[in-house]
This record gives C-alpha cells, sequence and structure tokens, in this order.
C-alpha cells in the first residue's frame, strides 16, 4: 500500500450551477497539483485525489460521498453544496470523516461541542450575514440610522437562502429596521415579480442571497427596474466573477462580501502557474486562476492539507491520515499571519484557528465592489458580531442535539 | 428447449391464475428472491449498500407506483416527486410528533398522507387527459415544493427547511446498517410488490387497463371512470408516498424539499416508461437503467476512453455521460418502444421456440 | 394604479416571453403529435452556439461590425439548428413512426440530455453574453399622470414585437399553406399520412428546423436578457403552463396563453405572494392553467380531445 | 321460429331525437324490442343506427325523447346505470382494450359482480380468490363457447380483425346481459366467418333467452335471423316490421337496399 | 397467369412482426397492368400484412419482410418509402379507414393531393370524388371523427383517388358499408380499373363480390396461398363456394339453419 492521502472532490461541472462551481473546484485541484509538485505532498505523504461529479444534486451527492469515503487514506469533503451537506451531516459521524463548509452550510455547526465533524471554516451564513449589516449601517452612518428603515432580502428558495433570515430578524430587532423578504424560486432565471415588488416597496437597501445564475439575473432586473446598484448588497456567494460578468456596466457599484481576497499576486497564485499552469497541467483555463471562486477553493484545500499537517504533527509525521486524525488536525489549527506569509497567503485571508468549541476559526469578512469590469475590495476587515452569534448559535445546536438525544461533548471528548 | 409451458398443464383455475404459471418462472424469481435476500448481503460492500442498492430498490418501489398510475391507468403523472415529498413530510411529523411511533407505522401513515394529496390532485383527471394531464400534474410538484418550504410546520420550524431522522428501528432491531436498511427497503418492496401484482391481475387492475385503453368503452361495461381513475391516484400515491418517505428517511437521513424536485417527477416517469409501461416487472428494469447507468458511466467512462488513449476533462466525463445517457434511452425506445419488460417477454417468447428461429 | 399597471405591462412582456418557447412546443406537437421536451434543451444549445459564435466570429476573422458578426452567428447558429433537426430525424424519428405518445415524449427526453451534454462539449458551460444591442434600461412613460410614471422595461418590448411577429408568421403557414394541413395530417396519424404519399422524412425535417430557428430566436431574446447557461433550459418549464391553457395545438393559443399566464402569475405574486410568503408565481400558473382546463380540457384554443364509439 | 317464445316489450324508445350541432342524428325515432327476440336495425351509412344504440347506452343523451327498460323510464342515465340494469353493447369501431389479453379482456365483463374490495383483492384472501376463480370459470365458458381458447393470453391487439370482433361479443356476454345490443357484429368477416358468428348470436338467444338488438349491413344474415327490423335513413325511421315486410318496402329498396336486392 | 405485362411482382415473401411472429410464409403473387386482382382468406391468414409488405407500411407495425423480394414494373421497391411509392402512383386504402380524425372531410380528401402540383387537376380530382361520394359531399366540413363510420370509408377511399394512383391497394374496402354503398364502390372500382386504367389489388372478405368484379383471384390461408385462378374458376370451385361463397351444396343456406360451429376444411395445415 504507498503512501498516499486521498482527497475526495464533490463538485459540479455541469447544470445550472456549472458557471460557478466549475472555477471552485479548479481551484481546489489545482492546490494539490501543486502541493504534490512542489513540496512531493504533505512531509513526504503523496496527495490524491478524484472528482466526482454531483450536479448540485444531493442523491448524486450522497453517492458520491459513498463511493469515495471508502478509499484508503481519505481525508475529508468538502460537499459544495448546502443541501448535501445536510444529508452528510448525518452520515459523517458513523463513518468518521470530517466535513468542511467553507463560508456555507449548518451556522449552527459552528459549535464544535455539538457538531464534532462539521467545520465551517472561515464563515457561515450567519456571520456573513451579520457583516452585510454591520456594513449596511457604517455606509447609513450608523447602525443606529438603520432604525425605520427597510431591507429587502431577495434570496435563492432553499435551505441555502433561508439560512441567514433568523440571523437578520435578530438584528433587525436591535436596530429597528423593516426587513422584507422576496423568496426567488431556483434555479431563478426569472424575478420579474420580485423586482416590481422591489420599485413598489421601495426599500432603502437590497441584500441579495443568491447563487448561480440567480445573481446576475437579480442584477440585470435591477438594472431593468432602476434599482439603485449601489443600494444592493450581495453575500459572498454572490459575489464572483461569474456573477457580474455578463451585466458589465450594468452592475457597476454592486458591493458584496468578499470572504476571501483573490488576485494573481500572492506567492501560492504564482506558484500554482508556476508548477502546474506552465507545465500544462491546470485543471481549467489560464484566465480564470485567481478568481474569486478559484482563490475559494486554493484557501479550502490549503487548510484541508495544513489540517493533515497539523495531525500529523500528533500522531506522526510522514504517515497517511485517517479521517479521525485530520478530523483533529482540523479542530486544532492554528494559522497566525507568519505561516498565512509563509506559505503565500497573504492578503487572501486572515489568521485562522479552531478549537473544540469553535469550529469556523475565524469570522471576518471585507466588501468589495464592481466597477464595470472587475471587482475591488472597498472596506477593512469586519468580524461579525460574537454577542448575536453565540447565544443564537447555542440555542440552535442545543435544538439540534435535543432532537437527535444527544449529548455535548465534554472535555475528555475534546482530547481524542 | 429449455423454457416452454407445453406440458405444464394447469387442473384448476387457481392454478392459472398464479402469479408465475410457468414452473421456471417461479424456480428464476425464487432464485432471485434467495439471491437478494441472502446473497447479496453476504457479497455487497458498503459502498454498493447505500450507493447503488438501497437507491435502486426504494426507486424500484416508486416506479412501481408511477407504473400503477401511468402503465396501468394511463394517467401520465409529472407530480411524482410531490407524492414522495408529502410521504416523506407525512412520515416525519407523524414521527417527531407523536414521539414512540414505530417506524412502520409512520411510514404507513406518511404513504397516507400522499394517498390524500394524490386523490386531490387526481380530481382533475376526471375531465382532463393525456398530455393535458401530464403538465396539470406538474402543478402538484410546484406547490409541493412551495408547500415544504414555506410552511414552517411541516418542517417542524426548522428554520433551513431542512429536517432529518434518525435511530430508526423497527420491532426494536436498529435500522443502521446499510445492510439492514437495504433489507428493510427490500422487505417491503417485496411485500409491495406482490400486493401490486395482486391488485393489477385482479378486478381492479382490469378495470385501471380498461380505462386506459379506451374508456368510453370501459364506462359502457360499467366501471366507474371516476372509482378507476382516483383509486389507481389513491394506490399509486400511496405506494409513492412510501417510497419517499424511505428515500427520506432510510436513504438521505437528513434532506429539503429539493430532494424531492421535479427531476425525480421526470426520472420516475422514465423509469417507466423506459422499463415498460403496464409491467411490474419493468418498474425494476427501468429504476435499474435509470439509478444504475449515471453511477456505472461516472465511474467507467474516463477508464474506457483511456483505453482508447482518450484523455478526457472532468467536466467533459460529465457532458459525455449526459450524451450517452440521452443516447442510450433513444436505443432502447428504437429497439424497443415497449420498454425493457417487453425486450425481457420477447426473450422469452424466443426461449420458447428455440431451436426453431420462428 | 401605476403600480398596477406596471405589473399588468410586465407580466404581459413575461407572456410574450414564454410565447414564444411555447411556440416551440406547439409547432412540434401540431405538425408530428410529439411533445417535444427537448425544446427548452434547444433553446439552450441554439443561444449556446449564437453567443459563441458571436464571440469566436471577431477573434477568428478580424471582423469588427458588431451586427454583423451577430448576423453571422445567428446564421451559423440556424444552420446548426438545421443539422440538428436532420440528425435527429434521421437517427430518431424516422424509427419510431407510428409509436405511442409516450414512447415519442420519451425519445424526446433522450434527445434532451444528449443536447445538453452535446451543447456543453462543444460551446462549454460558462455563463455567455449576447449583446444584440437590446436597451438594458427601463423607461419611464405616462410620468404626467402617475407620480414616478410606469415603468416599461424598453427590451422586454422589442422582444414581445419579435414574439408576435414570429406568431403572425406561423399562423399563416399553417393555416393556408398545403404543407400546413399535411402536418395536421401527420400528427393525427402518421400511418395514415404515409399511406397517401406525405413524406414523413421531409416533413419532420421540415418542422424541427422551423422549432429550431423558434428555438434560435427564443434562445436569443432569452440569452440576451438573462446571459446563456445552462439555466435557460429551466424555462421550458416555465412555458410548459402556457402551452396547455393555449391548448397544446394553437398557435395563437401560444400567445394568448402567454399573456394569461404572465399576468396571472405576476399578479398574484404580487398582490397574493406576500401574504403566504411568497415565492407562488411558479405553482401559481400551474394551478391557473389547470383551472381553465377544468373548463375546457383541451385548452382555450386547443383542437377537441376526440373519443368516440 | 321454433320453440322460441317473444314475450313483452322489454326496451321502449319513445321520440328519441338527437341533435350534434347543426347534424340531425336522429329525429323523433319510436321503436320497441320484445323479450328474446331478435330485433335489427338497417339503415345507410350515417343513418344514426350507432347513434341509436350510444343513446340507449348512456354514451349520448338525447335532446328529446325516452327510453323505458323493463318499466323502468329515463331520459339520461350514465353508462354505469344502464350496464347495471343489464343491456350489453358490442362496438363498430373495435372497443377493446388492445393491451389487455383475450382473458383480461372478458373478464372486464364481470367486473360489475365483484364484490371484493380493494383490500381484499391485493391480499387476495379468500373470498376475492374464490370470486375471481368464480368469474374465471364462467369466462372460460364463454371462450370455450366462442372457440376462442387457443389466443386466451394473447393481446387482443395482435389478433385479427374477426376474432377481436369476436372477443368483444364475449366480452358483452360475460355481462350476462338481458339486452345485447351488438353494432355490426359481422363486418369484415366471410362467409363462413359470418355463418359462425350468427350461430353463436342465435345459440346466445336461444340458450341464455337474451334479447337482442343487431345492426348489420349484410342483407343476408338480417332477414334470415332477425324477427323484426327497423329501418332508418337520414336519422328518421322509415321502416318497421317483419323482415320481408320490410324488404317490399318501396322506400326501404330505394334508400337503402338499392336494386339489386 | 400468362405473360401480360405484370406491374406488381411478390416473390415468395416471409413477414416477421416483432422479431418474433411469422405471419407470412412464402407469398407470391402477380398483378396484370390494369387487372383488377383479389387476395381471399379468412381473419388472420395474412391479407393486410400482404399489403401492407407492398405500400411498405410495415415498419410502422414493427414488422419486417425478411425473405423474397418485390417488384413493381421490375424495380425492386422493399425500400422505398410510402411516399415514393405514391410517387410511382401506388397507393393503399388502409384497412380500418385512418382518416384524420381532426381534419375534415374535405380537408382528408386534400391532404391526398399532397404529392400532386397542379391545382386544376386536384380541383378536378375532388370534384370527381365528390361525384362518386356525394355523401361526402354534405359531410365535407364536419371533422372526420364525428362522421359515421360508413362516411369514413368513403372519405378513406376518395382521400385515396385524389393521389390519381395507378395502382390501388384496397383494404377491405366493403367493411361497414350498406350494401347499396358496397355496391357503389365496387362499380366505381370497375370504372377507375375501364375507364382510367387503374389497376387494384383488393384483400376482400365479401367474396361474393370481390370475384364478381375481380379478373383473377388467390385464396391465403394462414400466411400462405393456397389456391389461385382466374375469377370465374374461383368462383364455380365447389371448395370455394362453400367456405367463401356459403353456397355449399349448390343452395344458399340461410344463416339461421347452419348448425353448430364446424370445423373448416383446410387446404393446408
Ligand atoms: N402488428 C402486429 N403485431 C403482431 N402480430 C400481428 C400484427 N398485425 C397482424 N398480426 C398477426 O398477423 C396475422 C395476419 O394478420 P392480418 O391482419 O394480415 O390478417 P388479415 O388476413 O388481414 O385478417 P382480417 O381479415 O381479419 O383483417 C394475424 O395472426 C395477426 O395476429
Ligand atoms: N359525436 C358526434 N358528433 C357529431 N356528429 C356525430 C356524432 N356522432 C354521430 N354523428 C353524426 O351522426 C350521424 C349518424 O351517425 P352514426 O354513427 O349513428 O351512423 P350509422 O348509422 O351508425 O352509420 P354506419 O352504418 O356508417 O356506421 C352521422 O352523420 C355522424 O356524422
Ligand atoms: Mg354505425
Ligand atoms: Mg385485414
Amino acid at each position: 500500500q504507498a503512501k498516499e492521502q486521498f482527497f475526495p472532490l464533490l463538485s459540479y461541472r455541469t447544470g445550472p450551477y456549472a458557471p460557478n462551481g466549475t472555477p471552485w473546484a479548479n481551484g481546489k485541484q489545482d492546490y494539490l497539483k501543486m502541493i504534490n509538485a512542489r513540496d512531493g505532498g504533505i512531509n513526504g505523504v503523496k496527495i490524491t485525489f478524484e472528482e466526482c461529479e454531483t450536479g448540485y444534486a444531493t442523491d448524486r451527492g450522497v453517492e458520491c460521498y459513498e463511493r469515495l469515503k471508502t478509499r484508503p487514506g481519505v481525508t475529508l469533503f468538502d460537499p459544495q453544496a448546502t443541501g448535501i451537506t445536510f444529508a452528510l451531516t448525518e452520515k459523517a459521524p458513523v463513518d468518521k470523516i470530517p466535513l468542511m463548509t467553507l463560508g456555507y452550510g449548518l451556522s449552527v455547526a459552528a459549535d464544535g461541542m455539538a457538531f464534532k465533524w462539521n467545520f465551517p471554516y472561515m464563515g457561515s451564513y450567519w456571520t456573513g450575514a451579520d457583516i452585510l449589516i454591520q456594513h449596511i449601517g457604517k455606509n447609513a452612518g450608523g447602525l443606529d440610522k438603520l432604525k425605520g428603515k427597510k431591507i429587502a432580502l431577495v434570496y435563492h428558495d432553499s435551505p441555502f437562502g433561508k439560512e441567514p433570515i433568523p440571523l437578520l430578524q435578530e438584528r433587525a430587532k436591535m436596530h429597528g429596521f423593516e426587513l422584507q423578504m422576496l423568496p426567488v424560486t431556483a434555479p431563478g432565471v426569472e424575478q420579474k415579480a420580485t423586482w416590481l415588488q422591489v420599485r413598489q416597496s421601495r426599500p432603502d437597501y437590497v441584500m441579495l442571497w443568491g447563487w448561480g445564475v440567480m445573481n446576475s439575473t437579480a442584477l440585470k432586473e435591477a438594472q431593468a427596474t432602476g434599482f439603485p446598484r449601489d443600494k444592493l448588497y450581495g453575500v459572498w456567494w454572490a459575489g464572483a466573477e461569474p456573477d457580474v460578468r455578463d451585466v458589465g456596466e450594468g452592475a457597476k457599484g454592486y458591493q458584496a462580501l468578499a470572504l476571501n481576497g483573490y488576485g494573481t499576486q500572492s506567492k501560492v497564485i504564482q506558484d500554482i502557474m508556476k508548477h502546474v499552469h506552465d507545465k500544462g497541467q491546470g485543471t481549467g483555463a489560464k484566465d480564470e486562476v485567481g478568481s474569486v471562486l478559484y482563490t475559494r477553493g486554493v484557501i479550502i484545500q490549503m487548510l484541508g492539507v495544513e489540517a493533515v499537517r497539523r495531525a500529523q504533527e500528533r500522531f506522526g509525521k510522514g504517515k497517511v491520515m485517517t479521517g479521525e486524525q485530520v478530523r483533529w488536525g482540523m479542530e486544532n489549527l492554528n494559522l497566525d499571519q507568519k505561516k498565512l506569509d509563509a506559505m503565500g497567503f497573504t492578503g487572501l485571508m486572515r489568521p485562522l484557528s479552531t478549537s473544540c468549541a469553535d469550529h469556523m476559526g475565524s469570522t471576518w469578512a471585507r466588501v468589495q465592489t464592481w466597477d464595470g469590469k472587475k471587482w475591488n475590495i472597498t472596506s477593512d476587515w469586519y468580524q461579525s458580531d460574537e454577542q448575536i452569534l453565540k447565544p443564537l448559535i447555542k440555542a440552535g445546536s442545543d435544538k439540534y442535539l435535543a432532537d437527535k438525544k444527544l449529548t455535548r461533548r465534554d472535555a475528555a471528548d475534546c482530547q481524542s | 428447449m429449455l423454457y416452454r409451458e407445453n406440458g405444464q398443464f394447469k387442473t384448476s383455475y387457481r392454478a392459472d391464475q398464479q402469479i408465475f404459471p410457468i414452473t421456471q418462472d417461479r424456480v428464476g424469481i425464487a432464485l432471485l428472491l434467495a439471491f437478494a435476500f441472502i446473497a447479496v448481503p453476504l457479497l455487497a460492500s458498503n459502498y454498493f449498500y447505500t450507493a447503488v442498492l438501497i437507491p435502486l430498490v426504494i426507486m424500484s418501489l416508486a416506479a412501481l407506483g408511477v407504473n400503477i398510475l401511468v402503465g396501468y391507468c394511463g394517467q401520465i403523472s409529472l407530480g411524482s416527486g410531490a407524492f414522495m415529498a408529502v410521504g416523506a413530510y407525512g412520515a416525519f411529523n407523524f414521527f417527531v410528533r407523536f414521539p414512540g411511533l414505530p417506524l412502520i407505522p409512520a411510514l404507513i401513515l406518511g404513504g397516507l398522507c400522499a394517498t390524500f394529496f394524490g386523490i386531490l390532485f387526481g380530481l382533475p383527471s376526471l375531465r382532463v387527459k393525456g398530455l393535458y394531464l401530464a403538465v396539470a400534474t406538474l402543478a402538484a410538484q410546484f406547490f409541493s415544493d412551495w408547500m415544504f418550504l414555506r410552511i414552517k410546520w411541516f418542517t417542524n420550524n426548522s428554520d433551513s427547511g431542512s429536517v432529518s431522522v434518525n435511530h430508526l428501528q423497527v420491532l426494536g432491531m436498529p435500522i443502521e446498517s446499510p445492510m439492514a436498511k437495504y433489507l428493510f427497503c427490500l422487505f417491503l418492496l417485496v411485500v409491495i410488490a406482490l400486493l401490486a401484482k395482486n391488485l393489477v391481475r385482479g378486478a381492479i387492475g382490469r378495470e385501471w387497463m380498461a380505462i386506459r385503453d379506451m374508456d368510453v368503452a370501459a364506462s359502457v361495461i360499467g366501471i366507474r371512470p371516476m372509482y378507476a381513475k382516483l383509486s389507481a391516484f389513491a394506490v399509486s400515491s400511496f405506494i409513492i408516498g412510501m417510497a419517499g418517505a424511505l428515500w427520506a428517511f432510510v436513504h438521505l437521513g437528513s434532506w429539503e424539499p429539493a430532494a424531492f424536485s421535479v427531476d425525480i417527477s421526470f426520472k420516475l416517469l422514465f423509469m417507466v416508461i423506459i422499463g415498460g409501461m403496464g409491467s411490474i416487472m419493468g418498474s425494476f428494469f427501468g429504476a435499474a437503467f435509470i439509478v444504475l447507468l449515471p453511477i456505472v458511466l461516472n465511474q467507467f467512462l474516463p477508464a474506457l476512453l483511456g483505453l482508447f488513449g482518450i484523455e478526457i476533462s472532468t467536466a467533459g466525463v460529465s457532458h459525455a455521460e449526459l450524451m450517452i445517457f440521452g443516447g442510450l434511452i433513444v436505443w432502447f425506445l428504437i429497439v424497443e418502444p415497449h420498454g425493457l419488460a417487453k425486450l425481457w417477454s420477447m426473450g422469452k417468447q424466443k426461449m420458447r421456440l428455440w431451436p426453431f428461429p420462428h | 394604479m401605476a403600480f398596477f399597471l406596471e405589473t399588468l405591462i410586465g407580466g404581459l412582456m413575461a407572456g410574450m416571453l414564454y410565447s414564444l418557447v411555447a411556440l416551440g412546443f406547439v409547432l412540434i406537437y401540431k405538425a408530428s403529435g410529439v411533445f417535444n421536451f427537448a425544446q427548452g434543451a434547444m433553446v439552450l444549445f441554439a443561444a449556446l452556439a449564437m453567443a459563441r459564435f458571436a464571440e469566436w466570429i471577431p477573434k477568428w476573422t478580424g471582423i469588427d461590425s458588431m451586427l454583423l458578426a451577430n448576423l453571422l452567428a445567428f446564421v451559423i447558429a440556424g444552420i446548426f439548428m438545421f443539422a440538428v433537426a436532420w440528425v435527429i430525424e434521421r437517427l430518431v424519428l424516422r424509427h419510431l413512426v407510428n409509436q405511442e405518445g409516450a414512447t415519442l415524449l420519451m425519445a424526446t427526453l433522450g434527445i434532451t440530455y444528449f443536447l445538453e451534454g452535446l451543447g456543453q462539449t462543444i460551446f462549454g458551460s460558462d455563463i455567455y453574453k449576447i449583446d444584440i444591442g437590446m436597451p438594458k434600461d427601463p423607461i419611464f412613460m405616462l410620468d404626467s399622470v402617475f407620480p414616478g410614471g410606469v415603468l416599461v422595461n424598453k427590451e422586454d418590448v422589442y422582444a414581445a414585437a419579435i414574439a408576435a411577429a414570429l406568431v403572425v408568421l406561423l399562423s399563416v403557414f399553417f393555416q393556408k399553406t398545403t404543407t400546413g394541413r399535411a402536418l395536421r395530417a401527420v400528427a393525427d396519424d402518421h400511418q395514415a399520412a404515409q399511406s397517401i404519399g406525405i413524406p414523413l422524412n421531409r416533413i419532420w425535417v421540415i418542422v424541427w428546423c422551423v422549432a429550431g430557428v423558434v428555438a434560435l430566436v427564443a434562445g436569443m431574446i432569452w440569452g440576451s436578457k438573462l446571459g446563456v447557461q445552462f439555466s435557460l433550459t429551466t424555462v421550458a418549464l416555465r412555458a410548459l403552463p402556457v402551452v396547455i391553457l393555449g391548448g397544446l395545438t394553437s398557435v395563437p393559443g401560444a400567445i394568448i396563453g402567454g399573456l394569461i399566464i404572465g399576468v396571472g402569475e405576476k399578479l398574484s405574486e404580487v398582490y397574493l405572494g406576500p401574504y403566504v410568503g411568497g415565492g407562488i408565481e411558479i405553482w401559481f400558473a400551474y394551478v391557473l392553467a389547470l383551472t381553465f382546463l377544468l373548463f375546457r380540457p383541451q385548452g382555450l384554443f386547443g383542437e377537441k380531445i376526440i373519443d368516440r364509439v | 321460429m321454433s320453440t322460441k317464445k317473444i314475450g313483452d316489450v322489454i326496451l321502449d324508445v319513445k321520440n328519441i331525437s338527437l341533435r350534434f350541432g347543426g347534424v340531425k342524428a336522429l329525429t323523433d325515432i319510436s321503436f320497441n324490442v320484445k323479450e328474446h327476440e331478435i330485433r335489427s336495425i338497417i339503415g345507410p351509412n350515417g343513418a344514426g343506427k350507432s347513434s341509436m344504440l350510444n343513446c340507449i347506452n348512456g354514451v349520448y343523451t338525447p335532446s328529446e325523447g325516452s327510453i323505458t327498460f323493463r318499466g323502468q323510464t329515463f331520459a339520461h342515465m350514465n353508462s354505469r346505470q344502464v350496464a347495471e340494469m343489464g343491456i350489453g353493447r358490442t362496438f363498430q369501431n373495435l372497443a377493446l382494450f388492445k393491451g389487455m389479453s383475450v382473458i383480461d379482456n372478458i373478464m372486464t365483463g364481470r367486473n360489475l359482480k365483484i364484490r371484493s374490495n380493494l383490500f381484499m383483492q391485493a391480499l387476495r384472501i379468500g373470498p376475492a380468490q374464490r370470486e375471481e376463480e368464480k368469474h374465471r370459470e364462467f369466462v372460460e365458458h364463454i371462450i370455450d363457447f366462442l372457440e376462442i381458447q387457443a389466443f386466451r393470453k394473447t393481446p387482443v391487439g395482435q389478433l385479427p380483425y374477426g376474432l377481436q370482433k369476436r372477443v368483444d361479443l364475449g366480452r358483452a356476454l360475460a355481462m350476462e346481459p338481458q339486452v345485447l345490443l351488438l353494432d355490426e357484429p359481422m363486418a369484415g368477416m366471410n362467409v363462413e366467418e359470418k355463418q359462425d358468428m350468427c350461430r353463436f348470436i342465435l345459440d346466445v338467444n336461444d340458450e341464455f333467452g337474451t334479447t337482442i338488438v343487431l345492426i348489420e349491413h349484410d342483407m343476408g344474415v338480417v332477414m334470415d335471423i332477425s324477427d323484426r327490423v327497423v329501418v332508418l335513413d337520414y336519422g328518421k325511421k322509415i321502416g318497421d316490421g317483419a323482415p320481408e315486410e320490410v324488404r317490399d318496402n318501396e322506400d326501404v329498396i330505394r334508400a337503402y337496399l338499392g336494386t339489386s336486392h | 397467369m400468362e405473360q401480360q405485362n405484370i406491374v406488381l411482382n411478390v416473390n415468395g415473401i416471409e413477414v416477421i412482426y416483432n422479431h418474433v411472429i411469422l405471419v407470412l410464409k412464402g407469398v407470391s403473387l402477380q398483378v396484370p397492368e390494369g387487372g383488377i386482382v383479389a387476395i381471399l382468406g379468412g381473419n388472420g391468414a395474412g391479407k393486410t400484412t400482404t399489403l401492407r409488405a407492398i405500400s411498405n407500411l410495415l415498419a410502422g407495425e414493427r414488422g419486417a419482410v425478411t425473405k423474397g423480394s418485390i417488384e413493381l414494373r421490375g424495380e425492386r421497391i422493399e425500400n422505398l418509402s410510402p411516399a415514393d411509392l405514391v410517387k410511382r402512383g401506388v397507393v393503399q386504402v388502409m384497412e380500418g379507414r385512418h382518416c384524420f380524425a381532426h381534419l375534415t372531410i374535405e380537408e382528408n380528401l386534400m391532404t391526398g393531393s399532397y404529392t400532386r402540383t397542379s391545382k386544376g387537376e386536384i380541383a378536378a380530382n375532388l370534384e370527381k370524388v365528390y361525384n362518386y361520394f356525394p355523401r361526402l359531399k354534405t359531410r365535407r366540413t364536419s371533422q372526420a371523427a364525428y362522421t359515421s363510420g360508413g362516411e369514413q370509408q368513403m372519405c378513406a377511399i376518395g382521400r385515396a383517388i385524389m393521389t390519381n394512383p395507378s395502382m390501388v391497394l384496397l383494404d377491405e374496402p366493403s367493411m361497414g358499408l350498406a350494401p347499396q354503398i358496397v355496391e357503389e364502390v365496387f362499380n366505381i372500382v370497375k370504372d377507375l380499373n375501364t375507364k382510367e386504367k387503374v389497376t387494384f389489388l383488393l384483400a376482400e372478405q365479401n367474396t361474393n363480390m370481390a370475384l364478381k368484379y375481380a379478373d383473377y383471384g388467390y385464396i391465403m390461408e394462414s400466411g400462405r396461398v393456397v389456391m389461385d385462378g382466374a375469377a370465374s374458376d374461383l368462383a364455380s370451385n365447389e371448395d370455394v363456394k362453400e367456405f367463401y361463397l356459403g353456397v355449399g351444396g349448390g343452395e344458399r343456406k340461410s344463416f339461421k339453419d347452419v348448425k353448430s360451429y364446424k370445423r373448416r376444411k383446410r387446404w393446408l395445415a
């Protein structure tokens, strides 16, 4: 048996979400290729991977999971879809394989004491929504200025789109703004009625919580109904190139959260260029390297690799880690700025450190603005408000545990 | 001449009315059941259970339900996904709201919810026919998609609309391991298939088929179109609802409304048509075709193309898979428009004549 | 009031766009008795071809007039659709003469998968842009009567005009020409049509070509609105209630049905939606169509469903 | 006419009119059928013969007039009620259930008599099973009677036309009707087959005492086997009486028989 | 049959439905130019199948000619499409009418002229059909599905005449027609035959009529030709008389007196 750490890659390159799924998947693959080419693997353990097409469909995702989870040296799963995450959340504890859901998935899973196997690294829908409100407040001249204002939420009518609602309601209560909810039926190609309603109720701000084609359609409809684009704010899943590219000038002024940095300057992207693309081994087109979702893919895979590295520190360098060991690594990750700089991730993300209780590790994001041709980071880092999130997460995870008749992990379990 | 009924004389109508009047068929089925219940558990891996067998068994059950409505009663429906969803969420609600309710009653209650929903959306069939009805049943589909997203009560007030169940057990035996899940589903499938077979070869089945083939003539010989159609909707949606509940409880464990999207409705219809309308056996063939083919293609296509020295990108595989899938559907239809079951029975007919060509 | 008008107009426009897709269904059904589920895939395929060629042609030939590039792209995409029609007849329809509706429907589903795969293989699966110079910004009318005016989307108006023109053309074609009559005969009975010398093969190629062109126009307009991407196929699901409401066999029905559905779903979403949490328009459209069917089982203008003993 | 005794009026059609838009399919038709008799309806194509049967059957609703069956008068009933009262029917354009086997087709004729409910049928427990066997036995008699044993399990769609007609008759017989309406049962048969069919009809009439209403274009058959004949033309009744009378009726000859008969 | 101009030569064809059901077991027949040839035989003998094989309409029934050859004026036609055959003047009137249900009677007739281009010719043909079948003229604007069985049969025949055929394959033209009309139809056949030199191949159950109007006849039994000869010879053959004309023993028996069902005598097993 060769020493190989296996990374299963669930992805979708067909169907309605392909334009967003593809760069994401490419980034994930390229990083692994780069690690193999540059470092010869993780402390000598070669990385293998296999991609499985889910088409964003839950049942196919489950099949992929079942197929790939039995591979020797399987590391962790990144389902790339909220629906699949829900299904796998039930299965992962049984199979003892961790799930990484960077910036998506179950918001309550940040509570590592309840969700031992889920890792919503770097932020969840709740942190995103929280930061978005902070930013809107800031633009309005202070959160207190939101009183009496109206904010509309145009969201993908699915668990993905509905997750942020509890948090937004919490914030609405706090600041006294009115929250108008406008669901859009998936995949979101027809939004005329939604935007007519926006035009009628004239909200001060609109939050866009879409994925895939829904985003560009929303921007086009905003343009068609004359809603000012600079009053339109998107989540980080509505802030990549495919979302705005074909709207072009029409989306100028649109702001969206930036979970991660991007661009081709950073060292890690340069390394990928050098070790992968220049050798003709790039997974996708060269010009998408360094784009928003591509870079997110790179970060996800870096975190996976680092988790393995961390696990090796405890369980034996140069060994293939099991899912359980990787889980420990994920839970005890500590990437400070120095490490990030060393790995070439400067400017792409904030330091991240996890613990048994905190599976998110970092709750920061910035805001970017589309200038008609490209995205530009236009704000400093925001951090979501612990005070609001904590109780919500606690309540949610308590309910989850009660429903499942499970108990919270104890300190002993945290050592394992 | 291994396969033929010659020489097997029936001395009573009862004997002739058996499900499998031909001895070879009986033996074959017995072997198949033995294989499914005994040999498979000895051989199958966990992957095979969870990714192949369990979905296959549950989808066979659903296809069987659809076949009763579409194949036997001739009412084309694209709302099957909705019936599955109603079954799943119905069973879920009984399951969580009545703590201690055993699994099987919950599933049956889920099925009954689907029955009710099915009858409701079957009412238009009394006036609307054919493709018009097919499209109209999509109303059920989209309505249920919306209902389970929007009405929080159905999802036990879950914020996201996603719900989950666990700790399944039957008569004290946990249904947790893949093998247990498989055997449980298989058992239900066999029982329901048997009941369904009894129905379709009995009086009610004849009514359904009569309505399908020529409804005016059927009413002249005393068949009430309303009763026949609504009973078909009821039975079919009960079975589909059960299948939906199994899909949610046993296969997915945790699900959201999108798990029962319009895609599933289409897939179920494919299964029935590809497998053979008006054939219980056909439902199984159809389910196998639609469930297995993508998995097989996905796994073997790259290797296969590799043999010919074609390097293909990951996206390419997905697209090629779509193309091959579509191509195969068309090809099978051309070979036998009446489905795989017909192909099977023609094969048997040839066997009967064997070794003579005609 | 102004808002009501806006919604109404928005609904009418959206309805026209649905009609454009519905038209493809009607054409093929009317002419061959096949319910063509591949219409959505054809729209996508045509739009992909158009978008990519409009992008490639300037690159390959150095033509920099956008109009010319678009025109060429349109023609090439049209040729692609002809080829598709021809291949479908050769490889599929020809072998399924005289089969039941369900079988043919299934075959078109097979074609759907195939086209989706093929389209994305040849043309890619990203979001592409069709820019035929449609104006994107809104205009406001009647601002003298209502404060703020009534918003009308110029792009929609153009699109609706194109759709209307196409429909008039096709109606004439069906009602007035021998081929039109032959098409209807084929839909009724393949075998009898063959027996009196109607060349099924040629007829089918013709109809699928026409449907291909309709798909191309629909794809172009929808693509210019939404961007060309896989989700275009789902507009077919939006067009289905239109088809059955208008009647599977009626060209004008597709238009009227489109208008009713468009207006119905927009009004329902805007005025009813907020009370029940929104997101109701798609099922509302289907329920609306279903309600009409209860009164006229063959749709508003469809041919009566005949069963006689 | 040997031993048969013709009874009282069993079916009485009074002043029936039927219109389809502009077309007057039937105008003011009255005639009656007596128990045990063979009553023929003849007339040129489009005269309204099939429409007449459809009215009796409840497929069409006459715009005027009434029908009395065994003392019960109705203007309109649904087909199910008519079937329950004991009127069976065959069809001109074969309305068999194409996808079903011969046995199943005939078994559908027994469905009115099925008592067990859906659950019993699903389980096939005792009574349901016994019932099924009982009806099967009855159907086998019909199959023997019609001499179609060899095709029992063939899907009817694959049978040649003439045999399909026989199955159609079998299905109607399975209802054990008191009155049997036959719409051109002998179309598309050669003489030999017609002879067989006549034999079946006569036997049914003799053995079960079933009253028969027959539409037929073969004058030989009509003249030979019927007791009384009604003649329709363009929706109007132009003749009614014993075969010989009708044959000599001037109107009938002009409108229908032509000169060669 | 002596070698006068043979238009159609069917040579030992075998037909199989659905790959398994062998229906025709080597059928050969010839049709001379300008003749009327009848195919007789009981139910399921294979008459319809023979006609379908000639007009190439088998494919839609999932049948295929597996052996033998069919020649039209010396040209092999097995691989032509039905439309090509209509262009060569061969048209079939299908058993069971098959009118286009949603089209009116007149539109039905007009579809028959699809292969014709001259407007004048079409108008003349239509006039001709209406002359032959005045009943159709009165029903010209009704949808075919709502006309009576007999009217539909007329419509189907009329539609075939609209193609201006040189050879017509008629499948059970008399089925469901009133005696008067049957007579008329056969007169029309004779008329077209003598005046316009149209060749006819007809499958019939009404042996009486068929032999009266045909020149030559073939008798089929379970997929084989068991007897053929000039129509007059057949009509006087004792077996034919008994089994197909119902005049066994010289006298026509009343249908009433035929005693119980009798075993048929078969020429061949
Ligand atoms: N589509 C089909 N599939 C299978 N078998 C068929 C099909 N069509 C006909 N047959 C079989 O072929 C045989 C000959 O049928 P055919 O219709 O040619 O007889 P026919 O002589 O025209 O009889 P009829 O006088 O009743 O019309 C019959 O036994 C019939 O069952
Ligand atoms: N549902 C209907 N709608 C319109 N017209 C109809 C309908 N049913 C029958 N007709 C018309 O009524 C007339 C009588 O038809 P019917 O079928 O009763 O004739 P028939 O006497 O049975 O003729 P045939 O001997 O040809 O079968 C015909 O002209 C027919 O077109
Ligand atoms: Mg009639
Ligand atoms: Mg025949």
